[in-house]
């Protein structure tokens, strides 16, 4: 992994940054509150950076991922529950699952574009919810509340939010790691190459379908990755919540924020829609009643229109004018 | 009853309801088809419509049926607004930002309704239409037979102008290509406005119709969405006659496989279908105009 | 790093700098107007924010509030229930916080609790949004950032199981008023307390009224449809309400599970009607409560009795459906006609309606016993220490007369779930609801079976 | 010189009732020229659309260095060394000019997981250089391919083209909508590139002058059928080729 190394070489306030992260808890060890928001927006990091990679790189927009997430929370579970099985094997039972389900679906629907593919994705994703309603066997609209083990490294529960903490980080910072890696290899080129202009890309001789499996595959896997972790965290599961469709679009959203197709973007999308939507939440859900989500409208609409690269691109621009500023 | 007398109970039931859908659905098809925009705040669309319907009988104690040449109105210039102030900036841009800016016109008309109308449950009582048919065993709910007949004619209509006139001919064209329409001196910026006018002046009619039967609720468009989109997606974007198609085919198959074989898995089959078609015929079974 | 590579041979700069200037003085625009935005929205919030939160003007708290959270879905499909709720409990705080001598409710006639030198309750809220993280999250909020002393929530069963999870790790009472899933009592949780009867009682009395109707009217019923939705909710009552049909000797010939709000239901009322049941049972939210009842019109059809949960008794179903909606039968918690002999609520439906425009109905008078429930049993602790309120817990009892529901008194059993407290059948006859069972509380008689839709 | 390079053997593609195609055939050798020409509609990008996977002929057979590749999957074809420019230029305006040749490198497929962590190395960046130099927009290299002008665009698809060391080069129509001094450009870089790495070029152009001047050999279509071929003086005295050109438009 030289070229993860990189990422750290880059900048040596991405240190600083990694170092107040990792001491951020002791400060906040009376606040779980504030810790809990924090994994939720690690939660967020990871599964936006996997929406990044299938949607902001290889241009396939996916309203999926939330069903890989919750065939991860499932699978690892169900395993738990039923052989009693750890969850650190179960998770990657429930990638090698949710890696199935994107080759196969992938390579059905890869070849539908745009529009197409989203709505395919989404159809999906509803067949496969409304059958979890359903099927009786995995809990059906009972859902599944995990056995209470804790605190237990082999059974991945503690009664404290600090592990959680460093884990969802820690999954972050891989997911991140992940991405910056591939957005400066060859394939993350492909991918940009294949989201820009597909029959293009065919031509260059590059096996299109191939690669958008691959970011399909990966995605999935992040997903199905924080999807056990997530579910060893909340210890109750059940289709409503975690195969609602909003978690997808909220990925979808945050990515858009921050900068679609940009190792920063689903970062800084996370770090700020996250806590303000968490923060608009109890300022207003209680009294305000939907504002919040107004306001949430709002914000993405004025994105879109005005700004569509995202914040981070605002930010890249604001840091080159400030040096233009020094230089002059 | 017998099976036979189900079996047709069925299909009115399937025609009915995907009568309903292909008057929601041909709106969003026909953005979709001319702009490449999928329209997610459709169903929020409707919801406004079936509340505007709501207030116009609540208010001033006319009837939705008598109100839906007002609602038309409205909703055709609450079209052209969109348009005007929203989608004009966005018509170049990627899916993404188009599907992020109707998502977020979605949330806003959802809980601007929400916050003013608060979360209750509205229904308008005793409408002209009401009441049901009885012929033998089978029973045809006049509100949805006439909703059914409404979207007949909306779609007739609908298809004259795009057929016959000079405007109509325009949208197809730029429905087709861009780029040819333009260099053939079509104003395209007024086509998409015309488009969205009419496509949300659509599913008005539909909203209208819609509150003579159903409930009236801020987060009730959520419920017919996805469903118009699979219709739309089924029938191929961009037709008049592929959102027929598309509703009345969704209609049945949900009906029929609610009713014979699970409930619970109705829209599984909705769903089910609506992929392989997707698979096998991606451009739908009706292409664009 | 081929970039590196081709820096060395870049020399010339390739944007022209007048281009560049138009285009940054532009970029600014963008900029500041986007944060301008951004900020409008977030003042826009605070100002919401502040005007929503600043408490009705009372004398200033001698004693610190007692900080009380409440989770309920304030937003999302459920919203309804959450502004139901949400009234119900902003009268019982103005009634616990004030002097109203005239109600016979436990600490009415002082201002606030008296053990703690008269200190006010104040309520903390938070939106569920019907989904249970978000439940849980709001639940870790409030208990945490706004050191509340106790939680009360949060109507759905599932909400209620992961929000109850933190209350548990943190050791803060929470007191259930409204789920009534089994399970959650069977956790064994030290914290946990539930003041309503669970799905398995209300199924049971369904079921024992139906027995009771055979007997009486010998009308011979013995086929048995459900309906239900797809939430934890709603199955666990289908399966409760097959279970108790068996045992009671009653064949469940038809159960139709259907989705949750979903656009149509021709197809199940076809399929319910095909199989013709004598009994029909609907175990739905409100909203598809509603599309039922239509959709059975439309198809001209009705069995011997439709039963549903206490779901109706929300004003919307009558609001929407008038006279359509007469002679359907629903268990209740909280009968209304009852308790017209009870001088206490009529009061009380008469302030809310002064205050609110609506009536009490069953969920927000479950949630208001349950705060007065946990109001009795701060003011008997005597103190905010939660170990002393969980004990104070399991001593309340609550005299009947004393409480807007019909129940014998509030007491609660080992494993912290409540005693006593039966359902009544109530019977929708003239756009009101009357009690019709059991037979000795009857304020009108049953019409039996229900008229067709023809014979209206 | 006279080893072939690209065969096409009675190749047909119909659309629906048009036969776009009928049963042409045709061969270029090692390092040749050869110049397609013909009205417009004659199928010639059709043509280039079969050989290149992108339309799936219904008749005949395309051989590469006597290897069958008939039907194979496009991005194969392509890894066997056929690349191709189109009409209309078709940059990826994202990526910058580097990463636009980069892109174009032959692709291996045992290779491909690896390359979600592999750059692209020395060797590749260094030829990438030489290509940008050789055309002469190695000052633009880290800009993003949509902001060059149409010329340069068409430069660079014409360099990129050369990137993978390809077996034949289609290139069509390299000089539409590109002004005159830029046209002696590029064909210079095309004959010094047949020149110096003896690639094989497969050229459309509607610009007589330039064809003329630049191919070895050409091919005549018209509607779809093959009518002239030849030395190019040879085909400007042919009177078919002329009455189709007159008749076509």
């Amino acid at each position: 992994m030289k070229n993860g190394m990189n990422f750290f070489k880059k900048g040596k306030w991405l240190f600083l940054i990694l170092i107040a992260l990792l001491l951020l808890p002791n400060f906040l060890k009376d606040e779980p509150y504030v810790l809990h928001v924090c994994i939720i927006v690690f939660v967020y990091v990871s599964l936006a950076q996997a929406w990044n990679l299938i949607g902001g790189y290889a241009g396939q927009i996916s309203f999926v991922n939330h069903t890989f997430f919750a065939i991860g929370a499932y699978t690892s579970t169900m395993l738990l529950i039923y052989l009693n099985l750890t969850p650190w094997i179960g998770l990657f039972v429930g990638m090698a699952i949710a890696g199935c389900v994107a080759y196969v679906l992938g390579f059905q629907i890869l070849h539908l574009k745009g529009h197409y593919f989203a709505v395919a994705t989404i159809a999906f994703a509803e067949i496969v919810k409304l059958l979890f309603l359903n099927w009786r066997g995995v809990g059906a609209a009972y859902g599944l509340s995990l056995p209470l083990k804790m605190p237990s490294f082999y059974y991945l529960m503690w009664s404290s939010k600090l592990p959680y903490y460093y884990i969802f980080l820690l999954v972050a910072i891989i997911s991140t790691i992940l991405i910056y890696t591939i957005d400066k290899s060859k394939a993350g080129m492909y991918f940009r190459s294949i989201k820009q202009d597909e029959d293009g890309a065919k031509h260059k001789g590059i096996d299109t379908r191939y690669y958008k499996l691959l970011a399909f595959v990966i995605s999935a896997w992040i997903c199905a990755l924080v999807g056990t972790l997530y579910a060893q965290y909340i210890l109750y599961i059940c289709p409503r919540s975690c195969m609602d469709i909003m978690i997808s679009t909220k990925c979808i959203l945050i990515v858009l924020f921050g900068g679609l197709g940009t190792v920063a973007g689903p970062v800084l999308g996370a770090v700020i829609l996250i806590p303000l939507a968490e923060y608009t939440r109890i300022k207003l859900g209680g009294g305000g009643q939907g504002w919040d989500y107004i306001i949430y409208g709002l914000i993405i609409l004025v994105i879109v229109l005005y700004q569509p690269q995202g914040v981070y691109s605002i930010l890249r621009r604001c840091k080159k004018n400030v040096q233009k500023m020094l230089r002059s | 009853m017998d099976l036979v007398y189900l079996i047709l109970q069925v299909i009115i039931n399937g025609i009915l309801i995907g009568g309903v859908y292909a008057l929601i659905a041909v709106g969003l098809s026909l953005i979709w088809g001319v702009m490449e925009i999928v329209n997610f705040a459709h169903g929020d669309y409707l919801m406004a419509a079936a509340f505007f319907s709501f207030i116009f009988w609540s208010y001033m104690g006319l009837d939705p049926l008598i109100s839906l040449p007002l609602v038309v109105v409205i909703f055709l210039f609450i079209g052209f607004g969109t348009q005007k102030f929203v989608m004009k900036r966005l018509i170049d841009s990627p899916t993404l930002i188009t599907i992020a800016a109707t998502f977020a016109l979605s949330l806003i008309i959802r809980y601007g309704f929400f916050v003013v109308f608060k979360p209750d449950y509205r229904v308008i009582r005793d409408p002209l239409l009401q009441g049901s048919l009885h012929i033998s065993s089978i029973s045809i709910p006049i509100a949805k037979m006439v909703t059914l007949l409404i979207a007949i004619i909306t779609m007739i209509l609908l298809f004259s102008f795009l057929k016959y006139t000079k405007k109509g001919r325009a949208i197809r064209a730029t429905a087709q290509d861009r780029e040819v329409a333009k260099s053939l001196g079509v104003n395209v910026e007024q086509i998409f406005l015309i488009t969205w006018g009419l496509g949300i002046a659509c599913v008005g009619i539909a909203g209208a119709m819609l509150s003579t039967f159903y409930y009236v609720f801020p987060l009730m468009g959520v419920t017919f969405v996805l469903i118009a989109f699979a219709s739309v997606t089924l029938g191929g974007f961009g037709s008049v006659h592929g959102a027929i198609f598309g509703g009345l085919a969704i209609g049945l198959i949900q009906q029929f496989g609610g009713t014979f074989v699970s409930p619970a898995l109705k829209d599984v089959f909705v769903f089910g279908v609506f992929i392989l078609v997707l698979i096998f015929k991606p451009k739908g079974f009706f292409g664009k105009y | 790093m081929y970039s590196y590579y081709i820096r060395g041979k870049l020399k010339k700069n390739v944007i022209q700098v007048n281009d560049g200037d138009v285009k940054m003085k532009k970029e600014w625009k963008r900029i500041s107007f986007f944060l301008m935005t951004i900020m409008l929205a977030s003042t826009l919030s605070g100002c919401i924010g502040e005007k929503e939160e600043t408490p009705a003007p009372t004398t200033p708290a001698p004693v610190e509030d007692i900080k009380i959270g409440c989770i309920w879905p304030l937003t999302g499909d459920l919203a309804a229930y959450g502004a139901a709720n949400k009234r119900a409990l902003e009268l019982a705080v103005e009634i616990i916080n004030n002097k109203y001598p005239d109600l016979n409710l436990p600490l009415a006639a002082s201002e606030g609790l008296p053990n703690l030198g008269g200190a006010k309750i104040k309520l903390i809220w938070g939106d569920s949004r019907g989904t249970p993280e978000e439940g849980r999250s709001a639940a870790e909020y409030l208990i945490i950032n706004e050191e509340v002393v106790a939680l009360l929530g949060c109507y759905q069963s599932a909400v209620t199981e992961t929000a109850s999870l933190p209350a548990e790790t943190y050791g803060v009472p929470f007191l259930n008023p409204d789920s009534s899933s089994p399970t959650l009592t069977e956790r064994g949780y030290k914290w946990f307390w539930r003041c309503t009867p669970k799905a398995i009682d209300w199924t049971r009395n369904a079921l024992e009224f139906y027995t009771d109707i055979n007997e009486k009217f010998d009308a011979n019923l013995h086929t048995y449809g459900i309906f239900n939705e797809d939430t934890l909710w709603g199955v666990e009552s289908g399966d409760w309400l097959e279970y108790w049909a068996d045992e009671f000797g009653f064949e469940v010939i038809e159960r139709v599970q259907y989705p949750h709000e979903t656009p149509d239901l021709s197809a199940e009322v076809l399929r319910m009607k095909q199989a013709n049941p004598d009994l029909v049972h609907i175990a739905g939210y409100i909203s598809d409560s509603i599309l039922y009842v239509k959709t059975m019109k439309e198809n001209n059809w009705l069995p011997k009795m439709v039963m549903s949960g206490e779901m109706i008794q929300m004003s919307d179903f009558l609001d929407a459906l008038g006279d359509d909606g007469n002679y359907f039968c629903l268990t209740i918690l909280f009968p209304q006609d009852l308790v017209t002999t009870k001088a206490l609520t009529v009061k009380l439906n008469e302030m809310m309606d002064e205050r609110y425009g609506k009536t009490f109905d069953d969920p927000s008078a479950r949630a208001f016993t349950g705060l007065f429930v946990l109001a009795d049993a701060i003011n008997r602790a005597g103190s905010t220490d939660p170990a002393k309120i969980n004990a104070a817990f399991a001593e309340t009892n609550i005299p009947g007369e004393k409480m807007i529901l019909p129940w014998a008194a509030i007491q609660f059993d080992e494993k912290h779930q409540l005693k006593a407290g039966g359902y009544v059948i109530q019977q929708i006859q003239d756009g009101e609801y009357y009690t019709v069972w059991p037979w000795e509380l009857a304020t009108r008689d049953i019409i039996w079976p229900m008229p067709s839709w023809d014979e209206r | 010189m006279s080893k072939k390079c690209l065969e096409v053997e009675s190749l047909t593609k119909r659309f629906g009732g048009l036969t776009a195609l009928d049963e042409i055939s045709l061969h270029i050798n090692e390092a040749e020229i050869i110049g397609l020409i013909g009205p417009n509609g004659s199928g010639k990008t059709t043509l280039f659309n079969c050989v290149t996977g992108f339309l799936k002929p219904d008749n005949g057979r395309i051989f590469l260095r006597e290897v069958n590749i008939t039907g194979r999957e496009p991005h194969k074809i392509i890894q066997e060394g056929v690349s191709r420019t189109f009409q209309i230029t078709r940059v990826f305006p994202e990526l910058t000019v580097m990463e636009n040749i980069l892109i174009s490198i032959r692709h291996k497929e045992e290779s491909r997981i690896r390359s979600i962590y592999k750059k692209s190395n020395r060797d590749e960046i260094k030829k990438a250089s030489e290509l940008l130099e050789f055309i002469g927009i190695a000052e633009l290299s880290d800009q993003p391919g949509g902001e060059l002008s149409y010329g340069q665009q068409k430069l660079l698809q014409l360099a990129s083209s050369l990137m993978q060391d390809p077996s034949v080069v289609l290139l069509d129509e390299p000089t539409a909508g590109v002004n005159p001094t830029l046209i002696n450009k590029i064909m210079d870089r095309i004959r010094e590139a047949n020149e110096e790495f003896g690639t094989t070029f497969l050229i459309i152009e509607h610009n007589m002058d330039v064809i003329m001047g630049i191919s070895h050999r050409m091919y005549v279509l018209a509607t779809g059928k093959i009518i002239a071929e030849g030395n190019p003086e040879k085909v400007r005295s042919d009177p078919e080729v002329f009455e189709a050109y007159l008749g076509g438009d």
